[in-house]
């Protein structure tokens, strides 16, 4: 027998946490998989060309030459998703990215810094909260000018906020925990113990947040496409496809419909692999 | 097992018991779904007995609280309850519905849980909850509900029902949260009533007027199942006696009998795992002391004679913006010599934390001053006391909290050994770890686990060995056993004991467990309202208390001890 | 005491909050100082291009050729008197534009908020804790409604309810049942989070000692659920609803366009693609004041349900 | 068929909110058919080009061409009850001519004066033959007195303050949502364009702005009983479909066109120009777009203009061996990497800026697909940059903008003039160039001259040089308008003027 008689019973209950992943996860994660092949070889897997026009063809439905259909100029609606991926994918991960520095940076100087300086950073964030954000991309949009890439700062800034708040609340509870006062017992240096223990047990939920988003952001680039402030043609973006397709969704529903599943699959993908890690990361928490 | 059978049915029924109003035969609870079918609770079996008091005791986990939630049908949807029988209030509820159980919880049976912070609705009034049983069972109309529940308040010692009506848990003391909870227990006269740890969360004092209370009920014919890990508790107040161990009944009989002649040797070690003025000097656990002759720092013999710790008058007063300011520590005084242990007692909220972190240097002081091996602490700037930090190393009631959790055991003690220069290498480092480990009686595949993966007792050895890994000089140890069970507590403080003198390391002891500072120091200080009221020798303080305070403190305490069991020797 | 702490807390959020719209203001000021196109341009408008002399003409009608801390100070006294200036492109008091809008977008925001909460609220409380059917028809629904654009639900709504079906008009806008399917598009954008979060915190108040305790008085499992659990999801749905409703016009915005219904949000586009400065800061006053509105009032309404919470602040 | 009947109302799903309700002040097209419905003009169009009376009973031209004097109506009041006179004509026509309030000003007009109260003599600075034009447009509508003294601010916002003369007044406005009309009683006095005199048929009229085409389609017949603006694709449902009316009508003034920076490298060679007109199929790109229900342009003026150059057509385009040719020659004879031509390192390279506001009938669609023939076909790069309207303006002042695609529907032909002799400018910067002077001089003559033939002959060789010699303008497509309507609804129809369509006064609907 153990010295200790608990022990077994921990490690039991370890053992019995449930380790499987669910159908939904498996799923998600292969999609995302197959949605990264498309990003980085898009040639491989179209079967025509993007952008090259064939009036004769315009508006063929779904059939075994052009599985998704045919638009209006006649081009392959799947080699556009195809190609599209690259464009939704970025403005996902891009303005996550963007989102996540601003809100790292403002999120930790708050934290850290003192009284003051945590004071003006957060009332700084809440002018940017109270700014709706539609309105702050659009204000980016009409300052920078449309394209992917001030689409992609655009939502970035918008974000920033939401971060930053977790950021410094994450660094809040972090600094006050016990494995910090007791590095700090050990005799390390403050930044030792900031770079050490601080920002990576603060980090984790930062980054479950960003998976979120990133589904959050790639909605967000769609809606400014809708509004023609997003990327402009012949870029088959999703959401561009998409809010073209709805004009003509009575007559080519093909046009409408597989950009949306293009988008919401890998929304839906994105959200459940984000909440699945927020999940296990809860768990391990309790 | 089949000897504990025989001693069962010796036991049986004395003549001036009244008849049975619940009977429980054969009780086996597992859950299959949480793990490989866990059986948590085997062949247990009781009766229940107006006005009378069953007891179960037993450590954390051992099935207490899930059996007597199967007098209510409330073990939970993923259990498996089977039983040969189970009779309450002359009725057979072997195959009840949710219908049938409904019918008899609160109104038949009373159920107070644990912990009445968490078991009382934070978003409802104390009014509410008390009321909510007899409104479910309509035994009163809504008009009427209003004063049969201030009736209730007033009968279980709440005064002013009127007012504490319509207020909210947070804004009641943890006694009359307790009281209230047990207002609502018995507010629809149940026959039963079932007690779990009523008392744990509790002060002494505050323990006391509970368990009065509850003792008034049973007076009143009320059958009580009181649950408890504290032996003392249930040597005071119970009729009988049921021992749990891991799900099963090691030991049953009256109160009497259990705690003075236990036959189990795992009630003997419970027993003898009690700490208090008996067991000084003697081991609680049954495990051989520790082997740390091989730590002992070369510079640990020195200075002997005089005082690691020196406190002088220190101040601290907590400003914020929305409450008054709270003086937490008023001019404090004492002072700890080389290789001795020094206790510090006093109710929650009377400053002992706040002294403890002032010694750490994790809080300034206003004013007053901490010198270490006699040299200025307090005073100094971070930069300055950094490098002599690993002398105070701090032995928390949390320690999971104070580990990383992404790092191992490993690396955790590692990290410790890292500051000293001697360290630097990584292979001497991971070796001494492992030589750590083995001293705090841990083994060698614990290294690699992380802290969340280890029990609670496992945990403090590695806080311990973390600490003592840097070559401290003095351990302040703050709450450090007050959240394990008598007998993990037991070897902690073996452990402990053996660090003392074996390393001839100074100890600073908090705890709110009067019987735990008797154990261990040799001399205390007596807290209250962050002054010190008392501070002297323990054999002196507690066997001739001169202030008031402290003479209520023991009062308190003596009170649940009519029945002090007499130490039973190491196996 | 506990009233006069209230207003003491209340007035220190007032000042806080004003303090936010005047640096929001100054921002977007400043912001749109440095957007390219000159605004004498736009104010001309027309199909020819103006003359330098007439650019100049305009510039002087409206004081754009004074320096730009001049126009912010002007503006600023402006709009301490309440006077949010003239749009450029539609010459009119920006406060008439805006409050002609503003109606419509309550409305609209208010029926979808509250036919989110009818949705969620159900949804949440008798899924949580629970494996059953209607447990993994919520997931997905919840799932698919979180991953669809907004505007694309809106479409989908309009062509299968309206166009096809003929239930719900979107053209008629003095018939109530116009406000339907709008409502649902903002509704459907928040239910999913909004149930996901209830859910939630449900949960985690079904495994809560107090629960037990309600159990074991005799309660059903509804009246559990119903009576204690669910007040309990009231923070974390209130602070998503509030936030949501904070920045509403997001959700107003496209919904008004796919809809073609009146509002801030048809008008917010109009300004920002128009380059309408002056209608731009309007439009950003009253979203941040709004911001700050609903932040207060869903402050405030956590101590009411949380008395902790009122006592501790 | 069969006999109007008065009463009734009916709802038109419009793609417009108009920007700005004053007449004076408002250039949308499509916001035309509301204000028609709410002013009158002193003269008005007909088909075949003529003035005929309105609120003027009769007009006088004094012989140099330079004194017009206009004889007003009697009895003729405005929706706020003040009365049409003299005073009401000079205060509006001097209003129109006033900038920066008004955009309609008339260049030469000089001053108005009244002559007595229903009598009005307007001079101009020098003769100008499109004065006329001006006075019948609805730019020149005339608003109250009343609405101009007092409510000037109001009236851009609409709503009751903005009082005309026409058969509707305006009962309700909600920006964003749609406008109320209803018929004025008093009307009296419609010019003999209409199909019947007196008041309006309908007694309201509830137009409503549905700015998304599908939302619009959709909603007839159920939720609304007319609807403008039809995609091609969508024609198909009403068109010659039972229980539906449907009407087309081309627009007049000009086409959708490119217009062409003659100043810019590399378009200031005329070889180059022309390569890009004969590049591409513009034949097969409409067609699958448009299937048919909108046709191609050949000249820079629409078709259904007096002054359309007939000869122009099938005389260029889809020419790519020539255009080829003609680049090889202009020294474009390398070629980079992804196939475009490429001369002294430079890439052969146009950029076409679009305000995405203006982006409908899937012009923007169109553009890319010239663009990719471009590509295909010459080695040509024509990057089209769709760019929110307030960046545009500002693009478009710096002149670096090579090609530029609009349509200007006025039928003014001072405009179209001044569009046609501008050598395809889109900046101010090269107004002044000498080479496009004898342009100039010649667009001044057919203003100038009283002979319609010798105007008729000058914009035909205006169009030729524009389109067939110096490439300055490469017409696209022939603007049209559509109007569909549930079968019950009658009278529906387009403004003589533009073609836009019309206000509701003639319609009536079937009991
Ligand atoms: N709903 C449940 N699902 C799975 N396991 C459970 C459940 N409830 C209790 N258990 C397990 O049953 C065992 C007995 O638990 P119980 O609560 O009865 O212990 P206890 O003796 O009351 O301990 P404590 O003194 O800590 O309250 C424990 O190991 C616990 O983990
Ligand atoms: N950081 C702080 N800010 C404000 N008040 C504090 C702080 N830390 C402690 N206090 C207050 O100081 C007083 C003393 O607290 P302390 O934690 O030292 O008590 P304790 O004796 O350790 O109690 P317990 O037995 O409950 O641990 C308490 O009233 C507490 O509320
Ligand atoms: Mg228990
Ligand atoms: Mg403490
Ligand atoms: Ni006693």
């Amino acid at each position: 027998m153990s010295r200790d008689n608990t022990n077994n019973a921990v490690t039991n209950r370890l053992s019995a946490r449930p380790k499987r992943l669910s159908v939904a996860v498996i799923l998600s994660v292969v999609f995302l998989v197959l949605i990264a092949i498309q990003v980085l070889f898009p040639e491989a897997i179209a079967t025509h060309s993007p952008i090259t026009i064939d009036p004769l063809a315009a508006l063929q439905p779904p059939s075994r030459e052009h599985w998704f259909g045919t638009d209006n100029l006649g081009r392959d609606l799947f080699s556009r998703v195809v190609h599209g991926s690259a464009y939704s994918v970025s403005i996902g991960f891009g303005a996550t990215l963007i989102a996540l520095a601003g809100g790292i940076v403002f999120g930790a100087l708050a934290g850290f810094g003192g009284r003051w300086l945590d004071q003006a950073l957060m009332r700084f964030n809440d002018v940017l909260m109270a700014l709706p954000s539609i309105l702050l991309a659009l204000v980016v949009v009409a300052l920078l000018g449309t394209g992917l890439v001030n689409t992609l700062w655009a939502i970035g800034i918008g974000l920033i906020p939401q971060f930053a708040r977790l950021v410094r609340a994450e660094v809040l509870v972090v600094r006050n925990a016990g494995y910090v006062e007791s590095a700090v017992g050990f005799g390390f240096s403050k930044t030792a113990v900031v770079c050490r223990h601080v920002i990576p047990n603060a980090i984790h939920p930062v980054f479950v947040l960003a998976t979120i988003s990133i589904g959050g952001s790639i909605l967000a680039g769609s809606t400014l496409s809708f509004l023609k402030l997003g990327p402009q043609p012949p870029a088959p973006e999703w959401g561009l496809l998409l809010s073209e397709g709805r004009s003509v969704i009575e007559h080519a529903w093909w046009l409408g419909v597989f950009p949306g599943i293009a988008i919401s699959l890998t929304v839906l993908s994105v959200t459940v692999v984000g909440k699945s890690l927020q999940k296990r990361y809860l768990q391990k928490e309790s | 097992m089949s000897l504990l059978r025989a001693r069962e049915s010796a036991i049986a029924p004395a003549s001036a018991v009244p008849a049975a109003i619940a009977e429980v035969e054969n009780l086996n609870i597992s859950f299959p779904a949480g793990g490989e079918g866990r059986h948590v609770v085997r062949d247990v079996s009781f009766t229940l007995h107006p006005g009378r008091v069953l007891a179960f005791v037993g450590e954390s986990g051992s099935g207490k609280s899930v059996t007597a939630r199967a007098l209510l049908g409330l073990v939970g949807d993923n259990a498996q309850v089977r039983h040969e029988r189970l009779r309450i209030l002359d009725h057979d509820y072997s195959n009840a519905t949710q219908v049938d159980w409904r019918r008899i919880r609160g109104a038949g049976i009373g159920y107070v849980l644990q912990d009445a912070l968490t078991s009382l609705d934070p978003l409802k009034t104390v009014g509410f909850e008390v009321g909510e049983t007899v409104l479910e069972h309509r035994l009163k109309t809504k008009r009427e509900i209003r004063s049969h529940v201030v009736d209730i308040l007033g009968r279980v010692g709440i005064p002013d029902g009127e007012r504490r009506y319509d207020e909210y848990p947070h804004q009641l003391s943890g006694g009359l949260r307790q009281r209230a909870l047990i207002a609502a227990g018995i507010a629809a006269a149940p026959r039963i009533l079932i007690a779990d740890e009523p008392t744990t969360a509790l002060d002494v004092s505050i323990q006391v007027q509970v368990l009065r209370l509850l003792k008034q009920s049973q007076e009143k014919g009320l059958a009580i199942l009181l649950i408890t890990h504290d032996l003392t508790v249930a040597s005071t107040f119970a009729d009988e006696i049921l021992v749990f161990r891991q799900g099963e009944v090691v030991e049953r009989g009256t109160a009497g009998d259990v705690l003075s002649r236990p036959r189990h040797a795992y009630t003997k070690a419970l027993l003898q795992a009690i700490p208090g003025q008996q067991t000084r000097g003697k081991r609680l656990s049954p495990l051989p002391p520790l082997d740390l002759v091989r730590l002992r720092p070369p510079s640990a013999s020195g200075g002997d004679g005089g005082d690691i710790l020196e406190v002088r008058n220190l101040t601290k007063t907590f400003h914020s913006s929305t409450r008054h300011p709270r003086v937490a520590v008023d001019h404090v005084s004492f002072s700890l010599e080389y290789g001795r242990t020094l206790g510090i007692v006093g109710e929650s909220g009377s400053g002992k934390s706040t002294v403890a972190r002032i010694i750490l240097g994790f809080e300034h002081a206003d004013s007053g001053e901490v010198l270490i091996d006699g040299k200025p602490w307090s005073a100094l700037p971070e930069t300055k006391r950094r490098p002599r930090r690993h002398l105070v190393q701090l032995i928390s009631q949390d320690p999971l909290g104070s580990f990383d959790p992404r790092h191992t055991v490993l690396r955790l003690l590692g990290d410790a050994l890292g500051t000293l220069p001697a360290y630097r290498n990584t292979a001497k480092r991971d070796a001494r770890s492992y030589e750590l480990l083995e001293l705090v009686g841990l083994e060698r595949l614990h290294a690699l686990r992380r802290p969340r993966e280890l029990s609670g007792g496992q945990r403090q050895r590695v806080a311990i060995a973390r600490a003592l890994a840097v070559e401290p000089r003095l351990l302040v140890a703050d709450e450090a056993v007050s959240a394990l069970d008598v007998s993990i507590q037991a070897q902690i403080l073996d452990v402990l004991r053996d660090i003392q003198k074996q390393l001839g390391l100074s100890i600073l002891f908090i705890s709110h467990d009067l019987g735990v500072v008797q154990h261990i120091s040799d001399s205390v200080v007596v807290m209250k309202a962050g002054r010190v009221v008392e501070h002297g020798d323990v054999n002196a303080i507690f066997s001739s208390p001169k202030e008031p305070y402290t003479r209520e403190l023991l009062n308190a305490r003596h009170s649940l001890s009519h029945f002090r069991p007499a130490p039973v020797d190491a196996i | 005491m506990p009233l006069q702490s209230i207003l003491v807390s209340l007035s220190r959020r007032v000042a806080l909050g004003v303090v936010v719209l005047w640096f929001t203001v100054t921002l977007t000021f400043a912001f749109l100082q440095i957007v390219p196109g000159d605004p004498a341009a736009l104010l001309f408008g027309g199909d020819e291009i103006p003359t330098e002399e007439q650019l100049e003409e305009v510039r002087r009608d409206w004081g754009l050729e004074r320096p730009v801390h001049e126009q912010y100070l002007l503006y600023i006294e402006r709009l301490v008197h309440g006077d949010l200036g003239r749009s450029y492109q539609q010459r009119t008091e920006v406060a008439t534009l805006l409050y002609s809008g503003v109606w419509s977008t309550v409305i609209l925001a208010v029926a979808g908020l509250v036919l989110a909460v009818v949705i969620s609220v159900p949804l949440a409380t008798l899924t949580a804790g629970s494996s059953t059917l209607l447990r993994r028809f919520a997931f997905v629904f919840e799932l698919v409604t979180i991953s669809m654009p907004s505007f694309w639900i809106g479409i989908i709504l309009i062509l299968v309810f309206s166009f096809t079906l003929n239930w719900f008009p979107i053209v008629a806008l003095d018939n109530p049942l116009s406000l339907v399917l709008p409502a649902a598009t903002i509704a459907l954008g928040l239910v999913g989070q909004l149930s996901q979060v209830m859910r939630e915190s449900i949960e985690r108040a079904l495994k809560e000692p107090f629960i037990l305790t309600a159990r074991s008085r005799g309660l059903s499992d509804g009246s559990v659920r119903w009576g204690h659990a669910l007040k309990h999801s009231y923070i974390p749905a209130a602070t998503i609803t509030g936030t949501f409703a904070g920045n509403v016009l997001t959700g107003v915005v496209v919904t008004e366009t796919v809809f073609g219904r009146p509002g801030l949000g048809t008008i917010t586009v109009a300004a920002i693609t128009t380059h309408d400065i002056p209608l731009v800061l309007g439009v950003v006053i009253v979203s941040a004041a709004f911001f700050v509105l609903v932040n207060i009032l869903v402050d405030l309404s956590y101590g009411l349900v949380d008395k902790r919470i009122g006592s501790s602040v | 068929a069969a006999e109007p009947v008065s009463g009734g109302e009916i709802t038109y799903g419009t793609q417009t909110d108009p920007v700005n309700w004053n007449p004076h002040q408002n250039n949308q097209a499509n916001a035309f058919l509301y204000l028609r419905n709410i002013f009158d003009t002193l003269l008005e169009k007909t088909e075949n080009g003529d003035f005929v009376p309105s609120l003027a009973e009769s007009y006088s031209v004094s012989d140099d061409g330079t004194v017009y004097t206009f004889r007003l109506r009697d009895g003729v009041t405005f929706h706020d009850g003040e009365k049409l006179d003299a005073a009401a004509v000079k205060l509006n026509l001097d209003k129109a001519n006033e900038t920066p309030y008004s955009i309609y000003a008339f260049p030469n007009y000089d001053s108005a004066t009244v002559v007595d109260d229903r009598t009005v003599e307007v001079r101009l600075k020098k003769p100008d033959a499109s004065f006329l034009d001006s006075i019948a447009y609805i730019g020149w509508g005339i608003i109250s007195p009343k609405s101009l003294t007092e409510h000037l601010n109001d009236l851009p916002s609409g709503g009751q303050n903005l009082a005309g003369t026409g058969p509707f007044r305006i009962s309700s406005y909600q920006k964003g949502a749609q406008v109320v009309l209803e018929s004025f009683d008093d009307y009296n006095w419609a010019p003999e364009t209409k199909a019947h005199q007196g008041k309006a048929y309908l007694d309201k009229v509830t137009y409503r702005f549905l700015a998304e085409p599908s939302s619009r389609v959709g909603a007839l017949p159920a939720q609304v009983d007319v609807i403008e603006g039809i995609s091609a694709l969508d024609v198909s449902k009403f068109k010659d479909r039972d229980g539906f009316v449907y009407l087309s009508n081309d627009a007049n003034g000009d086409t959708f066109k490119l217009s062409l920076n003659a100043f810019l490298s590399p378009l200031d060679d005329v070889r180059v120009r022309q390569a890009l007109r004969d590049g591409f199929d513009l034949d097969a790109l409409v067609k699958s777009l448009y299937r048919g229900e909108i046709r191609r342009a050949w000249s820079h003026t629409s078709p259904v203009s007096p002054f359309y150059d007939k000869s122009l057509e099938g005389a260029w385009g889809n020419n790519v061996e020539n255009a080829n040719k003609l680049l090889d020659e202009a020294g474009w004879t390398e070629r980079d990497s992804e196939g475009f031509r490429v001369k002294d390192g430079k890439r052969l390279s146009v950029r076409v800026l679009y305000p995405t506001q203006l982006d409908r009938e899937q012009r923007s669609t169109l553009l890319q697909g010239i663009s990719q023939q471009l590509k295909q076909n010459i080695g040509l790069e024509f990057i089209v940059d769709l760019t929110p309207s307030s960046t545009y303006l500002k693009e478009v002042a710096s002149g670096a903008v090579h090609i530029y695609p609009s349509t200007w529907l006025h039928s003014d032909v001072r405009k179209s003039l001044n569009g046609l002799s501008n050598g395809g400018a889109l900046a101010t910067d090269n107004k002044a160039d000498p080479s496009i002077q004898p342009l100039k001089d010649l667009a001044a003559e057919a203003l100038a001259t009283s002979d319609n033939a010798q105007r008729i002959k000058i914009f035909h060789e205006l169009q030729r040089k524009a389109v067939i010699d110096d490439v300055t303008y490469i017409p696209l497509l022939v603007q049209a308008y559509q109007i569909a309507a549930s079968n019950k609804v009658n009278g529906l129809g387009f403004i003589n003027q533009i073609g836009s369509p019309e206000g509701v006064y003639d319609v009536w609907v079937a009991k």
